[in-house]
Protein backbone atom coordinates (compact mmCIF):
# COMPACT_ATOMS: atom_id res chain seq x y z
CA UNK A 1 0.00 0.00 0.00
CA UNK A 2 1.21 3.51 -0.97
CA UNK A 3 0.74 6.76 0.99
CA UNK A 4 0.95 10.02 -0.81
CA UNK A 5 2.52 12.92 1.02
CA UNK A 6 1.89 16.45 0.87
CA UNK A 7 3.65 19.77 2.64
CA UNK A 8 5.07 18.93 6.24
CA UNK A 9 4.01 15.48 5.64
CA UNK A 10 6.56 14.93 3.41
CA UNK A 11 9.11 16.43 5.09
CA UNK A 12 8.70 14.71 8.50
CA UNK A 13 8.96 11.35 6.79
CA UNK A 14 11.63 12.73 4.43
CA UNK A 15 9.98 11.26 1.56
CA UNK A 16 7.02 11.90 -1.07
CA UNK A 17 5.14 8.39 -0.52
CA UNK A 18 4.93 6.02 2.55
CA UNK A 19 4.98 2.49 1.56
CA UNK A 20 3.30 -0.35 3.73
CA UNK A 21 4.61 -3.64 2.28
CA UNK A 22 4.63 -6.63 4.87
CA UNK A 23 0.73 -7.19 4.90
CA UNK A 24 0.72 -7.73 8.95
CA UNK A 25 1.29 -3.83 9.13
CA UNK A 26 -1.03 -2.97 6.36
CA UNK A 27 -3.60 -0.17 8.07
CA UNK A 28 -6.91 -1.38 7.30
CA UNK A 29 -8.64 1.98 7.82
CA UNK A 30 -7.93 5.89 8.09
CA UNK A 31 -7.89 5.73 11.77
CA UNK A 32 -5.27 2.97 12.25
CA UNK A 33 -3.09 4.70 9.44
CA UNK A 34 -3.15 7.93 11.23
CA UNK A 35 -2.59 5.87 14.25
CA UNK A 36 0.53 4.35 12.93
CA UNK A 37 1.98 7.07 11.19
CA UNK A 38 1.51 9.38 14.60
CA UNK A 39 3.70 6.51 16.14
CA UNK A 40 6.77 6.40 14.09
CA UNK A 41 6.68 9.93 13.36
CA UNK A 42 5.71 11.67 16.76
CA UNK A 43 5.75 14.78 14.81
CA UNK A 44 2.27 14.52 13.27
CA UNK A 45 0.83 14.52 16.62
CA UNK A 46 1.95 18.12 17.14
CA UNK A 47 -0.01 19.53 13.71
CA UNK A 48 -3.00 21.26 14.00
CA UNK A 49 -5.12 19.18 12.26
CA UNK A 50 -4.19 16.11 10.46
CA UNK A 51 -6.63 14.13 7.55
CA UNK A 52 -6.32 11.22 5.13
CA UNK A 53 -8.24 11.63 1.59
CA UNK A 54 -8.95 7.77 0.11
CA UNK A 55 -9.39 8.33 -3.97
CA UNK A 56 -8.72 11.60 -3.64
CA UNK A 57 -12.20 12.33 -1.01
CA UNK A 58 -11.73 13.62 2.67
CA UNK A 59 -12.20 10.03 4.56
CA UNK A 60 -13.43 10.22 7.96
CA UNK A 61 -12.06 7.75 10.20
CA UNK A 62 -13.67 4.49 9.81
CA UNK A 63 -13.21 4.29 5.98
CA UNK A 64 -12.10 1.25 5.15
CA UNK A 65 -8.41 1.06 3.31
CA UNK A 66 -8.25 -0.94 0.31
CA UNK A 67 -4.60 -1.54 -1.45
CA UNK A 68 -5.94 -0.26 -4.57
CA UNK A 69 -7.19 2.99 -3.10
CA UNK A 70 -5.06 6.10 -3.38
CA UNK A 71 -4.52 7.53 -0.01
CA UNK A 72 -2.87 10.80 0.73
CA UNK A 73 -2.17 12.31 4.30
CA UNK A 74 -3.84 15.74 4.39
CA UNK A 75 -1.72 17.73 6.64
CA UNK A 76 -3.35 21.34 7.53
CA UNK A 77 -3.70 23.41 4.04
CA UNK A 78 -3.11 27.00 3.86
CA UNK A 79 -3.72 27.71 0.20
CA UNK A 80 -5.05 31.28 -0.72
CA UNK B 1 -19.70 28.03 -25.34
CA UNK B 2 -17.86 29.52 -22.12
CA UNK B 3 -18.39 27.37 -19.08
CA UNK B 4 -20.21 28.56 -15.90
CA UNK B 5 -17.16 27.62 -14.26
CA UNK B 6 -13.58 28.03 -14.31
CA UNK B 7 -11.34 25.75 -12.20
CA UNK B 8 -7.79 25.67 -12.69
CA UNK B 9 -4.35 25.10 -10.93
CA UNK B 10 -1.84 27.06 -13.01
CA UNK B 11 2.06 28.28 -12.16
CA UNK B 12 1.35 31.59 -12.96
CA UNK B 13 -1.83 33.71 -12.74
CA UNK B 14 -2.56 36.81 -15.48
CA UNK B 15 -5.23 38.79 -13.63
CA UNK B 16 -5.86 41.22 -16.88
CA UNK B 17 -8.71 38.78 -18.44
CA UNK B 18 -10.41 37.76 -15.40
CA UNK B 19 -13.19 40.06 -15.92
CA UNK B 20 -13.90 39.73 -19.21
CA UNK B 21 -13.85 36.18 -18.16
CA UNK B 22 -16.56 36.47 -15.36
CA UNK B 23 -18.32 39.00 -17.82
CA UNK B 24 -21.73 37.89 -18.77
CA UNK B 25 -25.21 39.47 -20.27
CA UNK B 26 -27.48 38.44 -17.60
CA UNK B 27 -24.95 40.02 -14.85
CA UNK B 28 -25.25 43.19 -13.63
CA UNK B 29 -22.35 42.64 -10.70
CA UNK B 30 -18.64 41.19 -11.18
CA UNK B 31 -16.76 40.61 -7.74
CA UNK B 32 -13.36 39.45 -7.73
CA UNK B 33 -11.08 38.61 -4.39
CA UNK B 34 -6.99 38.08 -5.56
CA UNK B 35 -4.51 37.23 -3.19
CA UNK B 36 -1.23 38.35 -3.68
CA UNK B 37 1.92 37.17 -1.79
CA UNK B 38 2.79 40.17 1.08
CA UNK B 39 6.09 41.60 2.26
CA UNK B 40 5.62 41.29 5.77
CA UNK B 41 4.45 38.61 7.80
CA UNK B 42 4.03 39.24 12.02
CA UNK B 43 6.85 41.49 11.29
CA UNK B 44 9.27 39.27 9.56
CA UNK B 45 10.04 40.08 5.78
CA UNK B 46 9.22 37.43 3.32
CA UNK B 47 11.38 36.39 0.26
CA UNK B 48 8.94 34.65 -1.39
CA UNK B 49 6.24 31.58 -0.80
CA UNK B 50 6.07 28.32 -2.66
CA UNK B 51 2.47 26.64 -3.06
CA UNK B 52 2.39 22.47 -3.37
CA UNK B 53 -0.74 20.97 -4.26
CA UNK B 54 -2.39 17.51 -4.26
CA UNK B 55 -3.89 18.88 -7.97
CA UNK B 56 -6.41 15.66 -8.76
CA UNK B 57 -7.97 16.38 -5.26
CA UNK B 58 -7.69 20.08 -4.73
CA UNK B 59 -9.36 20.22 -8.37
CA UNK B 60 -12.03 18.35 -6.93
CA UNK B 61 -12.40 20.47 -3.82
CA UNK B 62 -12.47 23.82 -6.09
CA UNK B 63 -14.93 22.14 -7.89
CA UNK B 64 -17.36 21.31 -5.08
CA UNK B 65 -17.02 24.55 -3.87
CA UNK B 66 -18.03 26.44 -6.76
CA UNK B 67 -20.85 24.33 -7.54
CA UNK B 68 -21.99 25.03 -4.02
CA UNK B 69 -21.78 28.72 -4.68
CA UNK B 70 -23.30 28.30 -8.27
CA UNK B 71 -26.05 26.93 -6.78
CA UNK B 72 -26.73 28.80 -3.40
CA UNK B 73 -26.40 32.22 -4.96
CA UNK B 74 -27.73 31.71 -8.92
CA UNK B 75 -24.35 32.88 -10.21
CA UNK B 76 -23.75 33.14 -13.91
CA UNK B 77 -20.00 32.45 -13.57
CA UNK B 78 -17.81 31.61 -11.69
CA UNK B 79 -13.72 30.89 -11.70
CA UNK B 80 -11.30 29.49 -8.97
CA UNK B 81 -7.83 29.73 -10.05
CA UNK B 82 -4.78 29.00 -7.86
CA UNK B 83 -1.16 29.75 -8.73
CA UNK B 84 1.51 26.87 -7.43
CA UNK B 85 5.61 26.89 -7.72
CA UNK B 86 7.41 29.97 -6.43
CA UNK B 87 5.99 33.13 -5.98
CA UNK B 88 7.75 36.47 -5.27
CA UNK B 89 6.36 39.49 -2.84
CA UNK B 90 3.11 41.03 -4.83
CA UNK B 91 2.73 38.24 -7.27
CA UNK B 92 -1.00 36.91 -7.47
CA UNK B 93 -1.39 33.23 -5.77
CA UNK B 94 -4.94 33.16 -5.90
CA UNK B 95 -8.01 34.37 -8.18
CA UNK B 96 -11.49 33.63 -7.50
CA UNK B 97 -14.56 35.83 -8.72
CA UNK B 98 -18.16 35.47 -9.45
CA UNK B 99 -20.94 37.43 -11.43
CA UNK B 100 -24.84 37.57 -10.86
CA UNK B 101 -27.79 39.62 -11.67
CA UNK B 102 -27.03 41.43 -8.33
CA UNK B 103 -24.28 42.60 -6.18
CA UNK B 104 -25.05 41.06 -2.44
CA UNK B 105 -25.03 37.80 -4.62
CA UNK B 106 -21.44 37.82 -6.21
CA UNK B 107 -20.02 39.72 -3.18
CA UNK B 108 -21.16 36.95 -0.76
CA UNK B 109 -20.25 34.57 -3.07
CA UNK B 110 -16.41 35.54 -3.64
CA UNK B 111 -16.16 35.66 0.01
CA UNK B 112 -17.26 31.91 0.43
CA UNK B 113 -15.31 30.61 -2.38
CA UNK B 114 -11.47 32.40 -0.72
CA UNK B 115 -12.99 31.31 2.83
CA UNK B 116 -14.28 27.89 1.87
CA UNK B 117 -11.18 27.80 -0.34
CA UNK B 118 -8.50 28.41 2.56
CA UNK B 119 -10.55 25.59 4.47
CA UNK B 120 -10.62 22.49 2.41
CA UNK B 121 -8.45 22.87 -0.81
CA UNK B 122 -5.16 20.76 -0.53
CA UNK B 123 -2.86 23.18 -1.48
CA UNK B 124 0.02 24.18 1.22
CA UNK B 125 2.59 27.29 1.33
CA UNK B 126 5.86 27.53 2.60
CA UNK B 127 6.75 31.41 3.92
CA UNK B 128 10.85 31.21 3.02
CA UNK B 129 12.18 33.98 5.53
CA UNK B 130 15.61 34.58 5.22
CA UNK B 131 16.89 32.00 7.42
CA UNK B 132 14.16 29.54 7.56
CA UNK B 133 10.60 27.92 6.15
CA UNK B 134 7.28 27.65 7.52
CA UNK B 135 4.67 25.19 6.32
CA UNK B 136 1.50 27.75 7.25
CA UNK B 137 -0.53 26.80 10.05
CA UNK B 138 0.74 23.31 10.09
CA UNK B 139 1.03 23.92 13.69
CA UNK B 140 -0.84 25.52 16.59
CA UNK C 1 5.39 57.31 -6.64
CA UNK C 2 1.94 55.72 -7.22
CA UNK C 3 -1.76 57.38 -5.62
CA UNK C 4 -2.79 55.57 -2.77
CA UNK C 5 -5.75 56.62 -4.48
CA UNK C 6 -7.45 56.86 -8.18
CA UNK C 7 -10.55 58.92 -8.98
CA UNK C 8 -12.19 58.98 -12.49
CA UNK C 9 -15.29 59.66 -14.40
CA UNK C 10 -13.80 58.42 -17.86
CA UNK C 11 -15.22 57.57 -21.27
CA UNK C 12 -14.33 53.67 -21.10
CA UNK C 13 -13.22 51.59 -18.77
CA UNK C 14 -10.44 48.81 -19.09
CA UNK C 15 -10.97 46.44 -16.56
CA UNK C 16 -7.54 44.75 -17.50
CA UNK C 17 -4.87 46.92 -15.51
CA UNK C 18 -7.31 46.77 -12.11
CA UNK C 19 -5.19 44.41 -10.40
CA UNK C 20 -1.91 46.11 -11.17
CA UNK C 21 -2.83 49.62 -10.42
CA UNK C 22 -4.07 48.07 -6.78
CA UNK C 23 -1.15 45.88 -6.33
CA UNK C 24 0.99 46.59 -3.04
CA UNK C 25 3.61 44.89 -1.33
CA UNK C 26 2.33 45.50 1.87
CA UNK C 27 -0.95 43.90 0.60
CA UNK C 28 -2.51 40.28 0.82
CA UNK C 29 -6.02 40.95 -0.51
CA UNK C 30 -7.63 42.48 -3.42
CA UNK C 31 -10.98 42.86 -3.64
CA UNK C 32 -12.73 44.96 -7.01
CA UNK C 33 -16.07 45.36 -7.70
CA UNK C 34 -16.92 45.53 -11.72
CA UNK C 35 -20.74 46.90 -12.57
CA UNK C 36 -21.63 46.07 -15.79
CA UNK C 37 -24.48 46.59 -17.71
CA UNK C 38 -27.70 43.88 -17.37
CA UNK C 39 -29.20 43.08 -20.45
CA UNK C 40 -32.97 42.48 -18.78
CA UNK C 41 -34.15 44.66 -15.35
CA UNK C 42 -37.65 43.53 -13.96
CA UNK C 43 -38.48 41.32 -17.37
CA UNK C 44 -37.74 44.66 -19.52
CA UNK C 45 -34.79 44.03 -22.24
CA UNK C 46 -32.31 46.97 -21.39
CA UNK C 47 -31.21 48.07 -25.30
CA UNK C 48 -28.49 50.43 -23.41
CA UNK C 49 -27.46 52.75 -20.20
CA UNK C 50 -26.92 56.23 -20.34
CA UNK C 51 -24.64 57.75 -17.84
CA UNK C 52 -24.75 61.53 -16.95
CA UNK C 53 -22.84 63.35 -14.33
CA UNK C 54 -21.99 66.51 -12.35
CA UNK C 55 -18.41 66.06 -12.38
CA UNK C 56 -16.88 68.51 -10.59
CA UNK C 57 -18.59 67.05 -7.56
CA UNK C 58 -18.83 63.65 -8.23
CA UNK C 59 -15.04 63.50 -8.07
CA UNK C 60 -15.22 65.11 -4.88
CA UNK C 61 -17.67 63.06 -3.63
CA UNK C 62 -15.84 59.85 -4.81
CA UNK C 63 -12.73 61.30 -2.77
CA UNK C 64 -14.82 61.53 -0.01
CA UNK C 65 -15.59 57.84 -0.11
CA UNK C 66 -12.48 56.57 -0.96
CA UNK C 67 -10.38 59.09 2.25
CA UNK C 68 -13.02 57.24 4.30
CA UNK C 69 -12.58 53.76 3.15
CA UNK C 70 -8.68 54.65 3.97
CA UNK C 71 -8.84 54.87 6.89
CA UNK C 72 -11.77 52.98 8.08
CA UNK C 73 -9.55 49.84 6.93
CA UNK C 74 -6.09 50.90 6.61
CA UNK C 75 -6.17 50.27 3.08
CA UNK C 76 -2.99 50.09 0.89
CA UNK C 77 -4.70 51.45 -2.67
CA UNK C 78 -8.34 52.18 -3.26
CA UNK C 79 -9.85 53.30 -6.79
CA UNK C 80 -13.24 54.31 -7.55
CA UNK C 81 -13.39 54.56 -11.36
CA UNK C 82 -17.11 55.62 -13.64
CA UNK C 83 -18.00 55.78 -16.80
CA UNK C 84 -20.07 57.94 -18.18
CA UNK C 85 -22.01 57.97 -21.53
CA UNK C 86 -23.58 55.28 -24.03
CA UNK C 87 -23.02 51.91 -22.10
CA UNK C 88 -24.42 48.60 -23.97
CA UNK C 89 -25.07 45.04 -22.62
CA UNK C 90 -22.15 43.78 -20.52
CA UNK C 91 -19.74 46.68 -20.90
CA UNK C 92 -18.69 47.63 -17.51
CA UNK C 93 -19.85 51.14 -15.91
CA UNK C 94 -17.96 51.06 -12.43
CA UNK C 95 -15.11 49.92 -11.12
CA UNK C 96 -14.58 49.69 -7.22
CA UNK C 97 -11.48 48.10 -5.61
CA UNK C 98 -9.47 47.92 -2.12
CA UNK C 99 -6.15 46.59 -1.35
CA UNK C 100 -5.51 45.34 2.24
CA UNK C 101 -3.15 43.35 4.17
CA UNK C 102 -5.52 40.82 4.94
CA UNK C 103 -8.82 40.28 3.31
CA UNK C 104 -12.03 41.16 5.65
CA UNK C 105 -10.60 44.63 5.26
CA UNK C 106 -10.48 44.87 1.31
CA UNK C 107 -13.89 42.73 0.99
CA UNK C 108 -15.82 45.10 3.56
CA UNK C 109 -14.17 48.54 1.94
CA UNK C 110 -14.64 47.40 -1.22
CA UNK C 111 -18.78 46.98 -0.53
CA UNK C 112 -18.53 50.17 1.14
CA UNK C 113 -17.28 51.61 -1.63
CA UNK C 114 -19.88 50.45 -4.00
CA UNK C 115 -22.98 51.30 -1.76
CA UNK C 116 -22.14 54.65 -1.13
CA UNK C 117 -20.95 55.79 -4.11
CA UNK C 118 -24.91 54.54 -5.44
CA UNK C 119 -25.96 56.98 -2.26
CA UNK C 120 -24.24 59.82 -3.03
CA UNK C 121 -22.10 60.36 -6.12
CA UNK C 122 -23.96 62.95 -8.57
CA UNK C 123 -24.36 60.32 -11.27
CA UNK C 124 -27.77 59.20 -13.22
CA UNK C 125 -28.44 56.68 -15.32
CA UNK C 126 -30.83 56.17 -17.58
CA UNK C 127 -31.99 52.80 -19.02
CA UNK C 128 -33.33 52.87 -22.54
CA UNK C 129 -35.25 50.33 -23.59
CA UNK C 130 -37.18 49.55 -27.27
CA UNK C 131 -40.12 51.90 -26.90
CA UNK C 132 -39.21 54.31 -23.46
CA UNK C 133 -36.56 55.65 -21.41
CA UNK C 134 -36.67 55.86 -17.39
CA UNK C 135 -34.27 57.51 -15.06
CA UNK C 136 -33.67 55.12 -12.64
CA UNK C 137 -34.48 55.71 -9.19
CA UNK C 138 -36.43 59.15 -9.76
CA UNK C 139 -39.78 58.07 -9.17
CA UNK C 140 -40.64 56.14 -6.02
CA UNK D 1 -28.03 83.36 -10.20
CA UNK D 2 -27.72 80.12 -12.63
CA UNK D 3 -28.90 76.79 -11.26
CA UNK D 4 -27.59 73.68 -12.99
CA UNK D 5 -29.50 71.26 -13.88
CA UNK D 6 -28.92 66.97 -14.36
CA UNK D 7 -30.59 64.05 -15.17
CA UNK D 8 -34.50 63.95 -15.02
CA UNK D 9 -34.24 67.53 -13.66
CA UNK D 10 -32.59 68.73 -17.02
CA UNK D 11 -36.16 67.01 -18.70
CA UNK D 12 -38.55 68.32 -16.21
CA UNK D 13 -37.57 72.04 -17.31
CA UNK D 14 -36.32 71.26 -20.90
CA UNK D 15 -33.21 73.10 -20.22
CA UNK D 16 -29.66 72.20 -18.42
CA UNK D 17 -29.82 75.62 -16.81
CA UNK D 18 -32.25 77.83 -14.85
CA UNK D 19 -32.56 81.27 -14.78
CA UNK D 20 -33.42 83.36 -11.88
CA UNK D 21 -32.92 87.03 -13.36
CA UNK D 22 -35.90 89.23 -11.55
CA UNK D 23 -33.73 89.97 -8.25
CA UNK D 24 -36.98 90.11 -6.64
CA UNK D 25 -37.65 86.01 -7.39
CA UNK D 26 -34.42 85.01 -6.73
CA UNK D 27 -34.36 82.43 -4.11
CA UNK D 28 -32.45 82.90 -0.75
CA UNK D 29 -31.69 79.92 0.54
CA UNK D 30 -31.66 75.93 -0.47
CA UNK D 31 -35.14 75.36 0.75
CA UNK D 32 -36.89 78.40 -0.87
CA UNK D 33 -35.12 77.38 -4.23
CA UNK D 34 -36.41 74.07 -3.75
CA UNK D 35 -40.33 75.44 -3.06
CA UNK D 36 -39.71 77.70 -6.22
CA UNK D 37 -38.58 75.05 -8.40
CA UNK D 38 -41.50 72.49 -7.49
CA UNK D 39 -44.16 75.65 -7.59
CA UNK D 40 -43.25 76.03 -11.26
CA UNK D 41 -42.40 72.70 -11.75
CA UNK D 42 -44.92 69.88 -10.19
CA UNK D 43 -42.93 67.73 -11.49
CA UNK D 44 -39.90 67.54 -8.83
CA UNK D 45 -42.92 66.70 -6.70
CA UNK D 46 -43.16 63.72 -7.57
CA UNK D 47 -39.38 62.52 -7.56
CA UNK D 48 -38.10 60.48 -5.08
CA UNK D 49 -36.01 62.80 -3.23
CA UNK D 50 -34.94 66.14 -4.71
CA UNK D 51 -31.32 67.85 -2.99
CA UNK D 52 -29.71 71.23 -3.77
CA UNK D 53 -25.55 71.52 -4.13
CA UNK D 54 -24.01 74.68 -3.04
CA UNK D 55 -20.56 74.94 -4.39
CA UNK D 56 -20.36 71.62 -5.58
CA UNK D 57 -21.05 69.70 -2.11
CA UNK D 58 -24.39 68.61 -0.39
CA UNK D 59 -26.14 71.75 1.41
CA UNK D 60 -29.01 71.42 3.76
CA UNK D 61 -31.77 73.67 3.82
CA UNK D 62 -31.06 76.38 5.68
CA UNK D 63 -28.07 77.10 3.87
CA UNK D 64 -29.03 80.70 2.04
CA UNK D 65 -27.65 81.14 -1.50
CA UNK D 66 -25.30 83.69 -2.82
CA UNK D 67 -25.51 84.91 -6.89
CA UNK D 68 -21.78 83.47 -7.21
CA UNK D 69 -22.35 80.23 -5.67
CA UNK D 70 -22.21 77.33 -7.58
CA UNK D 71 -25.83 76.09 -7.33
CA UNK D 72 -26.62 72.79 -8.71
CA UNK D 73 -30.35 70.45 -8.42
CA UNK D 74 -29.86 67.22 -7.65
CA UNK D 75 -32.20 64.56 -8.53
CA UNK D 76 -32.18 61.08 -7.43
CA UNK D 77 -29.28 59.70 -8.02
CA UNK D 78 -28.42 56.16 -9.87
CA UNK D 79 -24.80 55.83 -10.33
CA UNK D 80 -23.26 52.14 -10.31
Amino acid sequence: MEVLLFGIAKDIVGESQLQFTESDKVPSSVSELKRMISETYPEFGKLTSLAVAVNSEYAEDNVPLDRNDEIAIIPPVSGG
Amino acid sequence: MVDKKVIEIVDRIDTSQVFSELSDAQSGGICVFVGTVREFTQGEEVVSLEFETYKKMAIKEMDKIASDAVEKWSLNKVIIRHAIGLKKVEEPVVVVGASSAHRDACFEACRYLIDTLKETVPIWKKEMFENKTVWVSAHP
